[in-house]
């Protein structure tokens, strides 16, 4: 093989690298490692002026490979992948050195940084030199999309689908649609009606021919990849089904926070302290009352039950408190003569009309008393002579006293929880759970609705909690990704894979069973064992495990991490 | 001067990875002694490419995977620590102290225990000195 | 921290009698407090105030100063993000304060309701008027003379006599004020959480009650000088024209010559009373600053009684001192008509602020010292704020 | 069954004719009952209940701009009268596009539903209608930017308009995001790339919708272009023409803390890459060519034509995203906050170029110092990145927001950035002490909660109560506020004070309102259709809103809706269903419609 003549591309980020690493220093040693032709250090390579620098040093130097030592490979592999392409380089002719998230950013000294910044810079080098073209294979796209839950996120991800020409199955575990929103019945700021909300959907749902709808169902196995899975599906009783499916889109939404775990709140063992839920329950059928059939003369609210605790979820479940005046108000309207106490910590009131309601929850005379996080009022049977039937002690944050809140009713504003069935969920799609168990997007900002996982979209409270207009509105993200991808018909596959040799392979078949998504088939005739390139996700578990060293990791083959290695330690 | 150890880590693509990049984005600081190297799933680590980095003059590897469970391709982890036992009796043969090779389960969130297992790992391989054993294994490579 | 104390949503809407409409606003920014000239730690106005009123704290809030230390600037009310009308709420707790401090329970019903007040004022103003012409008639002989016209015939109602009558009402309504103040000085020197203050303490700020009460000096600090300005010639012409009757009355009553050495005090008494009635009632119809926006019952009570007493009284000396006795002496009646029921008034209203103004400040003083020997951290003011905070590890 | 309806407002008085909604409810099957409630009303439960009885009502209908405030009483007397407490149905005129006073007959629509117990947006449902596959995004900041590119990815036509010579909007302007503070540029810049290299996105910059035509599915929009003056297809960004050029003016992009030259590239990665002539600024165009003009002669490639002419370009297209996002609120309207008199006063803009690496001090937190500007002989204050740096900075949350005297709406961003920006101070100045005024912590995302504790471990001081005041004392600025989780009054001094200031809507979305015919709400947002259920959907069919320019949002929720708008758009284009407009639709169809849906649901509206 010709002596290579790799371009290297060292980023500043601006001042985030180049404050921490000594990028002239790296330029100057890249130069000096046999088969680099040029190295460049640039503000930012990801612009356009960037990429332009390097799609003009490939044409200009006939560069046959690409080395850029700038942030993490899972921030711009793709970015620059494409300008390689753009100057008719294959794409897997680049590496990346992750100087920045592993190197600028977490070390302080510059002298050590600079040197792991050499380190890392050669490895990518002498990488570089072992790689090899790589062709990607293309596929079908099915037009299919399986939506998982039949909320309000689901639905209206479904619907958008359907609407736009194409077929969805909708898979509900419960035995009716609707989600946790069919249990509320006004929703604030402005007290419109979810009831109205949820029957619309159902209705157009049910309505809709090109919806497959399976209540009482879950999701058993997803097989095959983006474009092309295969699930089967389980109802109770038995029913059993299979899809093909091009793309998923995930909508489990939440569960609420179970209120018996604060002890001290009492709650199944006082009977007068209820959650929201069945708040919203009395509510709704007009009578609201403490479980001796009176009407209460003072209703305590209390806010982040189970949210903003060190104890239970550190997270704000974003709802609660618009709720919470929701109900300070609902109640004042239907028992007049009812004191309502709210009991907070922040009033988070972001959102559209939010303030003003906050607003019109204080001119409803609402007493609004203030808590410290992770100093939860707790809760006492009143005394005979008291006029109300609990008491609730806490240690008021705007006044500085210790005070004593009466109540004949305790309303706690449960926060939201990622299901429990989310790990398992996360496992048969094949996407990761953050410490809180809500599923992660494949980038918090710039991309909330897609997942590590081609082909698998999350859409609603599933994600981290949200309010009704921000999980339609991802829904319909969601749905307006796949209305892409299946516009475009046909859909590019990664070219990392693994393949099989067949002259060393001893057909020992040890493989076949290793493969997690069984994408090595045996060949009764040949006595080998082959790999179905599509629905390998290139672990690499087969390659490590082959005593012959039959399989090969495209992309990830010995050669390139053995290189790696001595770039590393040269 | 003290004794700097060139420690080579092999990090899972989904999980650790990911979290040494969280570590980094989060400015959590440790030791710049680890030099990554990524593949797609602990399960791809061959053990010639602990004995490859040993050879080549590493004082240590790391390993790390996603946690049991939470592997991304569902139980490759499971593979990594069936085979890791192996490899550690291998390098004991080699006269390789424990310390030298370690496996680590770090997830996509865990971006301080990332930054932990480094130090902890660094301080450990300090203490122990230079790798004794280049030589003679580039010797066993090279047969191989 | 203090004892626990139990809240009362039901405070809010009592106080909404006393002027206190828009309190439950308040979301607490702090805009107010630090906004405020007369805010001084260990008094932080007037958010605190609004804070126990909206928890309905009642013990608290009748141990609280606070109330008297803000002169309704409006600052507050200016900045006030949520239109609670902070001043307002002060000034409303300043009523309900007088109502809590009087014994006689009869200051809560006048502020609770207009229309009793009125019915009790027409009422001791027709018994006074009544009385006066009922005598005249019957004991007097028709004579209703009440001035010393010299010459040797005398008056049914001589200086004397009136002496002790304005004596033994003045008396009277003194002790209910001094009994009153009495309350005051338990409930608010007296509340937990105060730390009880020496005899010596009372001593050395002594001064500070005949200071505040003749000048009212702290009203000074507001940006806005008017207010002040235009209060000081009212309350100093009214303690003249007090003075003079309670001790001088004989000239007043002997006439129609002029006593120039009495009377020009007279006159420059009457004229402040003018000034500051004037601009009280300009301010109330104008409303244009934030203190005379929300007007009580009870202010405008206060204000036209004033103003009826300085016409009266300014027309019956015109008539007296151009000789028309007759026309004087029915002028007279009328006068006392609505002087009587002012005194009678004096302890139940508006009026006694001008003992608990001061008497507050007074208090005010002697608890600051209390507490900051209690607590030293408070003389500091909010140095300890600039600290470099420690790094977490 | 027996329908009672009651009509009344509640949120506010629109004047609207309620008399005549009344009389049409008058005359619908099964209204028996027919009231006018008071604006505002107090209810009392017990009084409805008689009522009802007396009346022997089984459903009641409450009509309104939010009725919803009348329902519980309502749902409370219902139960009371020992009747179906689930029988109150809700006209809300507000949520279905009848919002203004004068929209009656949707209004009327709206009862006609809720009376027969049917779901208004089941009923309005838009006739299809023939719609043009391109589609206009007005705005090119990230909603803008993510709408177009997700419309574009699927093959669509896509005009994307920007007022600005570049696109990126503010986020291009921003250092770090909250909460994981990967710097913005890094994340956006590609998407930007993205956009110019698309084949289906066809970029118009540095101009302004002048006019709408036409109806959903097939407008026809003129846009008007101010001349660039630079080829963008030629320039290489080689700045030659920057060095040479004599005039020197505030740069906008770094929010006044730095001189631009009338020739000029916004920031090195805009998008397109290529200069532009402030007309405004340029010796050569005030004075109509006779002086200067030497970037032209200096310009290598003859890309600079100084005589440009502004023009305008006719496009046709089937659907309208409105993304044109917010502006600052301007701190100078709060006095006591000392902006625009005190130099070292800034808005959270002018800190977020300050911190940013290749902003004008390069990254450095610096107090301005007075500098004589050469050109104009007078001093001004300047951020000179070697000029000293602050021991002392404040943060001062809710400038201009939550306070009707200025926006009565919070701007749901200020808290997290605020938190971002302690953090800067501690990583860059660990000396330096950080103190954040806040009214309430607003940390509602995923990791904000976290993200806040960081900030706080850091050692920031984080003080419940908005600063009343900041001032000048001889030369030293001073600090006046309550801190009154400790109950104390604090009065410090600070070097540097940072004003987190709000979100207003921008000035053009007057005239666009005018233009599309989409009405906005009392703070001046551009009002959604449905706030649940649409909410990226207007009452103008064809029309979408994305991103800020609704409300203020964080930038995940304005990406979601960039790409939720990109489904609408989608939709409509492959269903043929101009989205969301029922113009078209009479008040009988909609009350055919209703009948015939009445039939179909069950008496509760089959929500359970």
């Amino acid at each position: 093989m010709s002596e290579p003549r790799t371009g290297v591309f060292i980023c500043n980020c601006g001042t985030n690298i180049a404050n921490v690493i000594d990028v002239e220093a790296v330029r100057a040693f890249a130069l000096t490692v046999p088969g680099v032709t040029v190295a460049r250090t640039y503000r930012y390579v990801c612009s356009k002026p960037g990429q332009e620098m390097i799609i003009k040093d490939i044409k200009e130097h006939a560069l046959d490979r690409v080395v850029v030592a700038a942030c993490s490979p899972r921030m711009h592999e793709k970015t620059f992948r494409k300008a390689c392409q753009a100057a008719g380089l294959n794409p897997y002719m680049l590496e990346m050195a992750n100087i920045r998230e592993q190197c600028a950013w977490p070390h302080v000294d510059g002298l050590a940084a600079t040197e792991k910044a050499l380190a890392l810079t050669s490895a990518a080098i002498f990488r570089v030199r072992q790689q090899e073209p790589l062709e990607g294979l293309t596929a079908e796209m099915c037009p299919t999309t399986l939506v998982l839950g039949g909320g309000i996120a689901g639905m209206t991800a479904a619907l958008e689908l359907a609407d736009g020409g194409h077929p969805v199955v909708l898979v509900e575990k419960a035995e009716r649609l609707g989600g946790n929103l069919a249990r509320v019945d006004l929703t604030a700021p402005y007290l419109d009606s979810a009831r109205d909300l949820i029957t619309e959907r159902i209705t157009r749902v049910q309505g809709s021919s090109k919806i497959k709808l399976m209540l009482r169902s879950q999701l058993k196995s997803l097989t095959g990849f983006v474009g092309n899975f295969d699930a089967e599906i389980v109802t109770d009783g038995g029913g059993e089904a299979t899809a093909r499916l091009g793309n998923v889109i995930v909508a489990t939404g939440y569960k609420e926070f179970d209120a018996a775990r604060v002890t001290h709140f009492g709650y199944g063992k006082l009977p007068n302290v209820i959650t929201s839920f069945e708040l919203e329950k009395m509510l709704t059928a007009g009578r609201i009352e403490t479980r001796e059939d009176r009407k209460p003369q003072y209703v305590a609210i209390i806010h982040c039950v189970g949210s903003r605790s060190a104890e239970f979820h550190g997270y704000c479940s974003r709802v609660c408190c618009m709720t919470a005046i929701k109900y300070a108000q609902e109640i004042k309207s239907a028992v007049p003569s009812c004191h309502v106490l709210d009991i907070y910590i922040d009033m988070n009131a972001f959102g559209k009309g939010q303030e003003d309601f906050y607003k019109r929850g204080s001119e409803a005379k609402t007493m609004f008393l203030m808590f410290g996080k992770n100093d939860y009022p707790f809760i006492r049977k009143a005394d005979a002579k008291d006029d109300c039937d609990m008491l609730l002690v806490m240690d008021e944050q705007l006044s500085g006293k210790r005070i004593e809140i009466p109540a004949d009713l305790v309303v706690l504003m449960v926060g939201m929880e990622a299901r429990a069935d989310s790990g398992e969920v996360a496992h048969l799609v094949n996407i990761s759970r953050d410490k809180d168990g809500w599923f992660i997007e494949s980038h918090p900002k710039l991309d909330p609705v897609a997942t590590t996982t081609d082909g698998i979209y999350i859409a609603g409270c599933c994600a981290a909690p949200k309010d009704i207009p921000d999980s339609v509105a991802q829904a319909r993200a969601a749905a307006a990704r796949i209305m892409g991808r299946i516009a475009k018909g046909k859909i590019e596959i990664e070219a990392v894979y693994a393949e099989v040799d067949e002259d060393f392979c001893s057909g020992c078949r040890m493989c076949n069973e290793l493969c997690p998504y069984s994408a090595i088939e045996y060949d009764e005739e040949k006595k080998r064992s082959h790999v179905i390139s599509a629905v390998c996700k290139a672990c690499g578990a087969c390659v490590a495990a082959c005593p012959s060293g039959a399989i090969k990791a495209r992309h990830f083959t010995d050669k390139q991490i053995f290189a790696e290695i001595e770039g590393v330690l040269a | 001067m003290t004794f700097e150890p060139k420690i080579v880590g092999f990090l899972c693509n989904w999980c650790s990875y990911t979290g040494a990049d969280l570590a980094g984005t989060s400015r959590i600081h440790y030791a710049p002694n680890v030099s990554v190297i990524r593949v797609m799933c602990s399960a791809r680590i061959d053990p010639t490419f602990v004995l490859k980095a040993l050879a080549d003059g590493a004082d240590g590897v790391l390993i790390c995977g996603c946690h049991p469970g939470d592997c991304h391709y569902t139980e490759g982890n499971y593979k990594m620590m069936r085979r890791f036992p192996l490899l550690k009796k291998l390098l004991a043969d080699y006269g390789i102290e424990n310390d030298r090779v370690r496996l680590e389960w770090v997830s996509a969130s865990e971006g301080q225990r990332f930054a932990d297992v480094v130090n902890d790992m660094t301080e450990r391989v300090r203490a122990l000195g230079p790798s004794p054993v280049k030589m003679d294994l580039a010797t066993d490579m090279a047969e191989r | 921290m203090t004892a626990t104390v139990r809240v009362n949503p039901k405070l809010i809407s009592e106080l909404q009698s006393y002027g206190a409409e828009d309190v439950q606003n308040c979301y607490h920014c702090g805009n107010c407090s630090a906004a405020c000239p007369y805010s001084s730690e260990p008094f932080i106005l007037p958010r605190m105030s609004t804070r126990l009123l909206q928890m309905g704290l009642e013990e608290s809030l009748r141990g609280n100063l606070e109330p008297w230390l803000c002169y309704y600037c409006g600052q507050c009310s200016d900045q006030c993000p949520r239109d609670a009308e902070p001043g307002a709420t002060m000034m409303s707790l300043r009523r309900w304060l007088t109502g809590r401090y009087d014994f006689t329970g009869i200051a809560r019903r006048f502020y609770r309701s207009w229309k009793i007040e009125l019915a009790a004022l027409i009422i001791v103003a027709l018994l006074t008027g009544a009385g006066l012409l009922a005598y005249g008639f019957l004991w007097g002989g028709g004579n209703l003379s009440v001035f010393d016209t010299g010459g040797g015939q005398s008056a049914f109602l001589p200086a004397g006599a009136i002496h002790v009558v304005d004596w033994v009402l003045g008396l009277m309504f003194i002790t209910v004020v001094l009994v009153n103040m009495a309350r005051m000085w338990h409930f608010t020197m007296h509340a937990e959480d105060i730390p009880r203050a020496s005899a010596g303490a009372y001593l050395r700020h002594a001064l500070l009650f005949p200071l505040h009460f003749f000048t009212q000096k702290r009203w000074a600090k507001c940006d806005n000088n008017m207010p002040w300005l235009t209060h000081l010639p009212l309350m100093l012409g009214y303690l003249t024209m007090l003075v003079l009757i309670m001790f001088f009355l004989e000239p007043f009553q002997d006439g129609p010559a002029i006593d120039w050495k009495l009377h020009t005090l007279g006159y420059l008494a009457t004229a402040g009373l003018l000034v500051g009635v004037w601009y009280a009632v300009r301010g109330r119809l104008k409303k244009n600053v934030p203190m005379y926006r929300h007007s009580h019952s009870t202010d405008w009570v206060f204000v036209l009684l004033l103003l009826a007493i300085v016409a009266t009284g300014v027309l019956l000396h015109v008539l007296h001192r151009l000789g028309f006795g007759a026309a004087a002496n029915l002028t007279y009646v009328a006068h006392m008509m609505v002087v009587v029921p002012w005194m009678m008034r004096f302890p139940f209203s508006k009026w006694s602020h001008m003992m608990y103004r001061p008497l507050a400040m007074y208090f005010a003083a002697i608890q600051t010292e209390a507490l900051a020997s209690q607590s030293p951290q408070l003389q500091g003011g909010a140095e300890d704020e600039l600290a470099p905070v420690a790094e977490a590890a | 069954m027996r329908v009672g309806v009651f009509v009344g407002e509640y949120l506010k008085e629109t004047g609207r004719n309620l008399e005549a909604i009344a009389g049409y409810a008058r005359n619908l099957p099964d209204v028996e009952h027919v009231r006018l409630l008071a604006f505002r009303q107090l209810l009392d439960p017990a009084a409805l209940a008689n009522e009802l009885r007396e009346e022997k009502l089984e459903r009641v209908v409450l009509a309104g701009d939010s009725p919803g405030y009348f329902k519980p009483a309502f749902t409370q007397a219902l139960a009371d009268a020992g009747k179906d407490a689930r029988e109150v149905h809700l006209a809300s005129f507000r949520e279905h596009g009848a919002g203004s006073p004068d929209s009656l007959e949707r209004a009327k629509a709206v009862i006609a539903c809720a009376v027969r117990a049917v779901p208004f947006s089941l009923v309005a449902v838009p006739k299809p209608a023939v719609v043009k596959h391109a589609t206009l995004v007005i705005g090119a900041g990230i909603a803008g930017i993510q709408a177009a590119l997700e419309i574009a990815d699927a093959g669509k036509k896509v005009f994307l308009v920007e007022r600005e010579p570049t696109i990126g909007g503010h986020m291009a302007m921003f250092d770090k995001t909250f909460p994981t503070l990967d710097c913005a540029a890094c994340i956006l810049t590609p998407k930007m790339v993205a956009v110019s290299d698309h084949e289906m996105i066809e970029l118009i910059t540095n101009a302004d919708v002048q006019e709408v035509r036409g109806t959903p599915g097939a407008y026809r929009v003129t846009v008007a272009r101010r001349a660039r003056r630079v080829d963008p297809e030629t320039c290489t960004a080689c700045n030659s023409c920057t060095d040479v050029c004599p005039v020197s003016v505030w740069s906008e992009f770094d929010s006044k803390l730095s001189h631009r030259k009338a020739i000029y590239i916004p920031f090195p990665q805009a998008v397109p890459t290529a200069y532009v002539v402030d007309p405004v600024a340029c010796t050569y165009v005030q004075s109509d060519g006779q002086k200067c003009g030497v970037c032209v002669k200096k310009c290598p490639l003859g890309c600079i034509h100084l005589d440009e002419k502004d023009d305008t370009v006719d496009i046709e297209v089937g659907n309208i995203v409105i993304a044109t996002g917010y502006e600052l609120f301007d701190a100078r309207k709060i006095e006591c906050y000392g902006y625009g008199k005190l130099p070292n006063v800034l808005t959270s803009l002018e800190f977020e170029r300050m911190t940013n690496a290749s902003g004008p001090t390069g990254g450095k937190i610096v107090l301005k110092t007075r500098k004589l500007n050469k050109r104009i002989k007078v001093e001004e204050f300047v951020a000179d990145p070697e000029g000293p740096s602050p021991k002392s900075v404040a943060i001062i949350h809710c400038v201009g927001s939550r306070d009707p005297k200025y926006n009565p709406y919070c701007s749901r961003v200020c808290c997290m950035y605020s938190l971002k920006f302690a953090h800067l101070v501690r990583e860059k100045l660990p000396q330096a002490t950080c103190h954040e005024f806040y009214i309430d912590m607003r940390a509602y995302g995923k990791g904000y909660e976290e993200f806040m504790e960081r900030i706080k471990a850091e050692g920031t001081r984080v003080v419940r109560g908005r600063t009343a005041e900041v001032s000048e004392v001889d030369g030293q600025m001073v600090l006046k506020g309550e801190d009154m989780l400790r109950n104390r009054l604090v009065e410090f001094p600070v070097d540097m004070v940072v004003l987190a200031v709000g979100l207003v809507p921008s000035p053009g979305n007057q005239d666009l309102e005018r233009q599309l015919g989409v009405p906005r709400d009392s703070d001046g947002w551009f009002s959604e259709l449905d706030y649940n259920g649409d909410p990226t959907y207007t009452e103008r069919g064809g029309v979408f809103v994305a991103g800020m320019c609704q409300g203020p949002k964080d930038i995940p929720d304005t990406v979601a809706q960039g790409s939720a708008v990109a489904a609408g758009v989608l939709r409509s284009i492959s269903s043929g269903y101009g989205g969301g407009d029922l113009s078209n639709l009479s008040l009988s169809e909609i009350e055919t419609r209703a009948r015939d849906l009445q039939a179909k649901l069950s008496p509760a509206g089959g929500g359970q």
